[in-house]
């Protein structure tokens, strides 16, 4: 026979406001089974859950029902609790009478009877509650890191120096990102390469991290702990356990016009080409698509060159599956694409320009060698105009949140341009100036006031280029109430930051939210910023949402934490709701196994002691459950049940919600 | 050679050669037509086969006198060669355990395995003709007004007895262990009131769903005459237009409930 | 904040007393459930006619608990989960909503129609969303009625 | 398209006249009957909106009803601004149906607002679409073309749908099928001074240069508009620009209709090509 204790919360006065808490626990107490039922003014308090331990041994409790705030918030303590007190602890099942009723109801008669009937529930399914032991599974003290920018770099080096293995997936041929290709960083102008380089080698050179560059995640199974991840390495038509990197080939190569992607296609480059000349791995890749010899058949002139026969014309992709206990989300971000902004120009302006544009313009290793030339003539711009939050703030055709380093960067343009431009004019058109930051809010004061940036705060309306090729940019000074016309040789905007294109497919595979605009979620945006609501998966980086730098790095830093955190036990611990399947009724019709999101359940044969099949039924592998319980539902025999959700809890959670009064009176059949 | 003597002769010969241990057919018996097992090709000429043989062999398969002679020819009209397609895909009959007699109104195909047995459904069948006059019943309920359909299916339900003997015809209730005869807890109940008779009617044609190839076998089973086909026709038309599933054209099929796309309908969430 | 008028006329024969509806609701754990959770942080009121029973995914809600729910007078059923996209478990939600798609069509062909039973996605952000639906589903069942006593879903002695 | 309603508006009988006439030629030649509103009054523009709201409402009100009471679905409205004071009050009232029973009241004229509006380009790509681009049988091959949009028929939430207001394209396929270039130029949505062309004469000859300077550095040979406004301040207005000493090569200003009519081999008087300030004539049988 159930012995049931029911706690009610008052939750000082947030629940007793609304609902008579001593009428629930009266009424609680004439529940068939219950066999205690209190209310106490602070359950989840020290004295709270000594009420509840003392009960459940005093009273021989065989489950306990705690009608208080929501089970995500007290559910671990309350269950602590009965632990303590000897109770197996997924016999105690909270009522959430705060945020379900006493929160959103007025009425005190109706949020009464509504806290009754939500407890009425809870008692009766914790009478049909088995003591559960959570399951452990063993974990793969491997982490998967996806991103090979800076982000990715520091949770890779972080996790390897703490002793763990890091697989470390770039879609690009050489590590780096975004951070390879800026000239200097806000706010103190340190060359970025000079930083960076030095952290991509250490990556290659790591025992504990294996590399895997132009090699994108195809699919990931498994959960915390154990995943397996597919990874497709593409064809790079070049051995890299062969190559030296000596740049015969691509000396040599004769389709040299390519636009560079590295240098935001200012520049060019070959064929077969190194990312850039501090490319990590230093070897070069084929682009299969502008190859001679791999789109028309003709040429191969780098494998001639080749000393060392490191050139493979028959490479092909080459799918690798990776075994990991964690993995961390690095992916990253693009810029927002300007041509949507007719006004603007639509992107067909030359020397309209994006912001990576002008950080390779004013890279010493850029197409112009750091010299400031605009794309269209190689004429050095005597006017510069750069235009922020272009497609940030921009609810109709652009993103509607700010893209927080513009700010920063704009600032840092304007200083290059006149350090390397003297007596050129940079002229600035803001919204606001963002600069918090250590140094930040002194660095765009410096822009101003030492290298003569003329901000003006105020929208730009149109762009067009003159036919004397004067690009000019029309716009408002809000400050002044006046409308203003620039005549510029270059205009650089800078355009919001979005994440990658790919990265919503990624996030699906992995079962990790993402929010309105693409940015991946984190399990709580204050006290959970690095987590994904997928255990074992994390976050580094500006994939989550805008961030510069040192933010960027803290961030990967505290992700490579959360996975060493993980892995310093080798077991770990889940909640037991698992699906179990009724061998002697199953059908074998395999609606399950194809149902399955975990491809958890799988064929079980039934022999006899000789070894004769009998029967094949369906069976769940504990480890890879979930417990989502879909399969329940496909089965129609109800063969299928969910430890924590079964049938007859369900049934009897439903069965207590019908009104209390006689049921109809049966009509006589028509 | 006409279609019976050359389902007799291939029968015969499926017996003879072992190729089956059992042969599922009709025969004639005071002008009724009724199911026969044959294990002997000397029984073949009872065999007979005409439009009024509407029962679904196929429901036999699951019955362990039937098993235990596998491999077994089945007699088989298009939806009844689709629902072995479908039994095989739900992993009810082993590739190798059937051969079917295929048959329709007016020719005959031979004896097929399941593989070819698929392509001819694929090649000749993809497009059964619909029963008209099964569809206007349907969009006669369907206009109805809500309180009406409820008077409408309260009177057709208030004629079940519970007897199951839908639920014997149909080769897809297989279950050793019906929904209907669950008791902790018992979703459907089995007292002589409405409710139960409804979720039983209801979760019946639910459970066909994407599975029943309306050979109407449950509905001329019931001695009490429900209208059972007016449910699996409603739903028969909903997977076919909502999701384009069409049942038993293809040996890998995955199940209809218990897969899905990302542009499924999604019109019907608030 | 639209207010509900739960004393209402009601049209059945035999009360003429005010009509209180009764709303079952379905919910997964991860999404729907937390959007209620933040409805309740936020304060945000509505209807207190809804009974939320929480199970880990909508993947797991099977049509006999909605059968069982009307079965024992619920006015309306709402099922409720994690938008496409955003599944706990990368995909109850879409078997959920082919299950529903087809069974909704059923039911609404036995009887019972579009105003008995619905289904939503609502996320753990949306805690205004999950208010303004109890209201407005409250409303419109307000306005329906009682859940047809003739029904043959419907127990009766 | 057998036939559609029509709303000339005033400027359609006396300044935009030529996109009268050449709407009427194209539309006998593509067999579509246009069927003018009876009894249609002043739809407002320009001074109602800035005299009373209810006024630059009840004008245009007054309009939809009586085509929605003398039997049209659709109403052609190729006067630009026209266009934009019906169609504006038809999105509005659509958004505020209080505001429909009160206009009701006013005019003493219900109206359920089931009529469309639609105008010039929209028309003359419809009928393109109907077959008309198979009629044009005089194309003027490589004559390059600076569409021009101005503000009335590329703005507008609601009023102009299916096209960027920034940067609208809309006209480019017409001007394609008369067989001529279109070239990318920087003022096609730039302000030409509307309604200004007499209360201040010396901002409309500011703006319409710098229209027409853009328009021949972008080495257009005429600029093609739908707008009688438009129209009329950069044909009207070339002498005044050069007058102050910011004059281009004379530059032909038409209507698309009027292009499309002479592509569709019309004769050029018929569609009212002679009527222009600035020569216009000069561009018949021109091609490159």
């Amino acid at each position: 026979m159930a012995r049931v204790g029911v706690f009610i919360c008052h939750c000082g006065e947030n629940i007793a406001r609304t609902v008579d808490v001593a009428a629930a626990a009266a009424a609680a107490a004439k529940f068939p089974g219950v066999v205690y039922s209190v209310d106490y003014k602070y359950m989840c308090s020290d004295p709270g859950q000594q009420l509840v331990r003392k009960a459940i041994a005093d009273h021989k409790l065989t489950g306990v029902v705690v009608a208080a705030c929501s089970p995500r918030m007290h559910e671990t303590t309350f269950r602590r609790a009965a632990a303590a007190a000897g109770l197996n602890p997924y016999l105690l099942e909270m009522a959430n009478v705060r945020e379900h009723c006493a929160w959103v109801h007025s009425d005190r008669a109706a949020a009464t009877a509504k806290a009754i009937d939500l407890i009425r529930a809870m008692v009766e399914k914790v009478k049909r509650n088995r003591a559960l032991h959570p399951i452990s599974v063993p974990v793969e003290p491997t982490a998967v890191v996806i991103g090979g920018g800076i982000a990715g770099i520091q949770a890779a080096l972080d996790i390897a120096t703490g002793g763990k293995k890091v697989v470390l997936i770039e879609k690009s041929p050489s590590i780096g990102g975004h951070m390879a290709r800026l000239s200097e960083t806000f706010p103190t102008l340190d060359c970025s390469q000079c930083i960076l380089t030095p952290r991509m080698v250490e990556v290659a050179n790591h025992p504990n991290i294996t590399l895997m560059t132009y090699s994108e995640v195809e699919a990931v199974a498994g959960f915390v702990g154990n995943f397996e991840v597919t990874v497709r390495r593409k064809a790079r038509y070049v051995d890299l356990a062969k190559c030296t990197g000596c740049g015969e080939c691509w000396s040599k190569c004769p389709n040299k016009k390519i636009p560079s992607e590295f240098d935001a296609r200012l520049g060019n480059r070959t064929a077969i080409y190194r990312v850039s000349p501090q490319a990590v791995p230093n070897q070069p890749v084929i682009d299969a698509q502008r190859c001679l010899m791999l789109t028309k058949g003709r040429c191969g002139v780098c494998a001639k060159v080749c000393p060392r026969e490191a050139i493979n014309f028959k490479d092909a992709d080459e799918l690798v599956k990776v075994k990991a206990g964690a993995i961390v989300l690095a992916t990253g971000f693009e810029l927002w694409d300007h041509s949507a902004y007719g006004e603007y120009g639509a992107g067909r302006i030359a020397d309209v320009i994006d912001g990576f544009a002008f950080e390779r313009l004013a890279s010493a290793s850029g197409p112009t060698s750091g010299e400031i030339r605009r794309p269209s003539d190689g004429a050095t711009p005597k006017t510069v105009v750069f235009v922020q939050c272009c497609g940030s703030r921009d609810e109709k055709a652009g993103r509607k949140y700010c893209s927080k380093i513009c700010c920063m960067y704009t600032a840092k343009h304007a200083m290059l341009y006149a350090h390397k431009v003297h007596g050129g004019r940079a002229v600035v058109f803001y919204m606001d100036v963002r600069a918090a930051g250590k140094g930040y809010d002194e660095f765009v004061r410096r822009a101003v006031e030492k290298d003569g940036a003329e901000y003006i705060r105020g929208r730009v309306s149109k762009i067009y280029r003159r036919s004397d090729g004067k690009i000019i940019v029309r716009g408002a000074d809000t400050l002044a109430g006046t409308p203003v016309t620039i005549e510029a040789d270059l205009v650089v905007l800078a355009d919001a930051i979005v994440p990658r294109t790919d990265a919503q497919k990624l996030a699906r595979m992995l079962g990790v939210a993402y929010d309105a605009d693409g940015f991946f979620s984190e399990a709580h945006p204050k006290l959970r910023p690095v987590e994904t609501a997928v255990a074992g998966v994390y976050l580094a980086g500006v994939c989550q949402g805008p961030k510069d730098i040192p933010e960027s790095v803290a961030q990967a830093s505290a992700a490579a934490a959360k996975v060493l955190g993980l892995f310093a036990r080798p077991k770990l611990e889940r909640e037991p709701v698992i699906a179990r399947v009724n061998r002697t009724t199953c059908a074998h019709c395999r609606a399950c196994i194809n149902a399955c999101p975990y491809k958890a359940i799988e064929d079980f044969n039934i022999v006899d002691r000789s070894g004769k099949l009998l029967r094949v039924v369906a069976n769940v592998n504990e480890g890879l459950c979930q417990g989502c319980g879909t399969c329940v539902s496909v089965c129609r025999s109800k063969s299928m049940d969910l430890d924590g959700f079964t049938d007859e809890q369900v049934y009897l959670q439903i069965a207590t919600l019908e009104p209390e009064e006689s049921p109809l009176p049966a009509r006589s059949s028509p | 050679m006409s279609i019976v003597d050359a389902i007799r002769a291939d029968a015969a010969g499926l017996l003879q050669t072992g190729r089956a241990k059992l042969v599922l057919g009709y025969r004639s018996r005071r002008g009724q037509r009724v199911p026969i097992l044959l294990t002997d090709a000397a029984g073949a000429d009872q065999l007979v086969y005409d439009a009024e043989c509407r029962q679904n062999l196929a429901a036999y398969l699951r019955k362990p006198e039937v098993r235990q002679h596998f491999p077994v020819g089945v007699v088989a009209a298009p939806p009844v060669m689709r629902s072995l397609v479908m039994l095989s895909a739900e992993s009810q009959i082993a590739a190798d355990a059937v051969t079917v007699l295929a048959v329709s109104e007016n020719e005959y195909h031979g004896a097929l395995d399941l593989a070819a047995t698929v392509q001819l459904l694929r090649e000749k069948y993809a497009n059964l003709a619909p029963n008209e006059e099964l569809l206007r019943k349907v969009r006669e309920v369907a206009a109805m007004s809500e309180e009406e359909r409820a008077a409408f299916w309260t009177e057709q339900f208030s004629k079940c007895t519970r007897c199951y003997a839908c639920r014997a015809a149909c080769p897809g209730c297989y279950c050793q262990w019906c929904v209907a005869k669950r008791n902790v807890p018992q979703w459907i109940s089995t007292a002589d009131l409405a409710h139960g008779t409804f979720a039983w009617n209801i979760t019946r044609a639910f459970h066909h769903a994407g599975r029943c190839t309306l050979c109407g076998a449950c509905e001329a089973a019931c001695p009490q005459g429900l209208p059972l086909m007016l449910l699996n026709a409603c739903v028969a038309e909903c997977v076919e237009k909502e999701f384009g599933h069409k049942t038993g054209y293809d040996l890998a099929e995955k199940p209809l409930i218990g897969s899905w796309r990302p542009d499924d309908d999604d019109g019907f969430v608030r | 904040m639209e207010k509900i008028e739960v004393q209402t006329e009601v049209k059945t024969e035999n009360t003429r007393e005010a009509f209180d509806p009764r709303l079952v609701a379905f919910v997964c754990n991860w999404c729907t459930y937390a959007g209620a959770d933040l409805a309740g942080t936020s304060r945000l009121q509505y209807a207190p006619n809804v009974r939320i029973i929480k199970l880990p995914c909508t993947g797991r809600i099977d049509p006999l608990l909605v059968l069982k729910a009307f079965e024992g007078g619920a006015d309306a059923v709402l099922i409720s989960g994690c938008h496409p996209g955003d599944c706990h478990y990368t995909s109850g939600n879409y078997h959920a909503r082919r299950r529903w798609s087809v069974f909704g069509k059923l039911l609404a062909f036995a009887g019972i129609g579009g105003h008995r039973l619905y289904f939503s996605w609502v996320s753990a952000a949306e805690g205004q969303k999950f208010a303004d639906l109890i209201n407005s589903i409250t409303k419109e069942v307000l306005a329906a009625g009682p859940f047809d006593p003739i029904n043959p879903a419907r127990r009766r002695i | 398209m057998k036939s559609i309603g029509y709303y000339p508006g005033c400027a359609l009988a006396c300044s935009g006249i030529e996109l009268d006439l050449s709407i009427r030629a194209l539309s006998r030649l593509a067999g579509v009957e246009l069927r003018e509103v009876e009894d249609w009054n002043c739809c407002g523009a320009s001074s109602a909106h800035s005299t009373g709201h209810e006024l630059a409402v009840a004008l245009p009100y007054r309009v939809l009803a009586l085509a929605e009471a003398q039997g049209q679905t659709e109403l052609l409205a190729p006067c630009a601004s026209c266009f934009s004071r019906l169609k504006g009050t038809l999105v509005r009232l659509r958004r505020n149906p209080e505001m429909l029973e009160k206009m009701a009241g006013l005019t003493g004229r219900p109206c359920r607002n089931s009529v469309s509006v639609v105008n010039v380009l929209e028309y003359l790509s419809r009928l393109l679409k109907d077959g008309l681009a198979d009629k044009l049988a005089a194309p003027l091959k490589g004559v390059k073309v600076a569409a021009y949009y101005g503000c009335l028929l590329s703005r507008g939430e609601g009023i102009i749908e299916g096209d960027d207001p920034e940067n609208p394209t809309g006209m480019e396929a017409a001007i394609r099928a008369a067989g001529c270039e279109v070239v990318p130029w920087n003022f096609a949505t730039e302000c030409c001074g509307g309604a200004f062309s007499l209360a201040k004469t010396e901002a409309v000859v500011d703006l319409s240069a710098a229209i027409l300077g853009d328009a021949e550095k972008a080495g257009a040979q005429m600029i093609v508009t739908g707008c009688p406004m438009c129209h009329s301040n950069l044909d009207m207005r070339q002498r005044a620009v050069n007058a102050v000493g910011r004059g281009t090569r004379p530059m032909p200003i038409l209507y698309l209709s009027e292009l499309l009519g002479l592509a569709a081999g019309i004769d050029p008087k018929t569609i009212g090509l002679d009527r222009h300030f600035t020569d216009a004539m000069c561009v018949v049988g021109r091609s490159v």
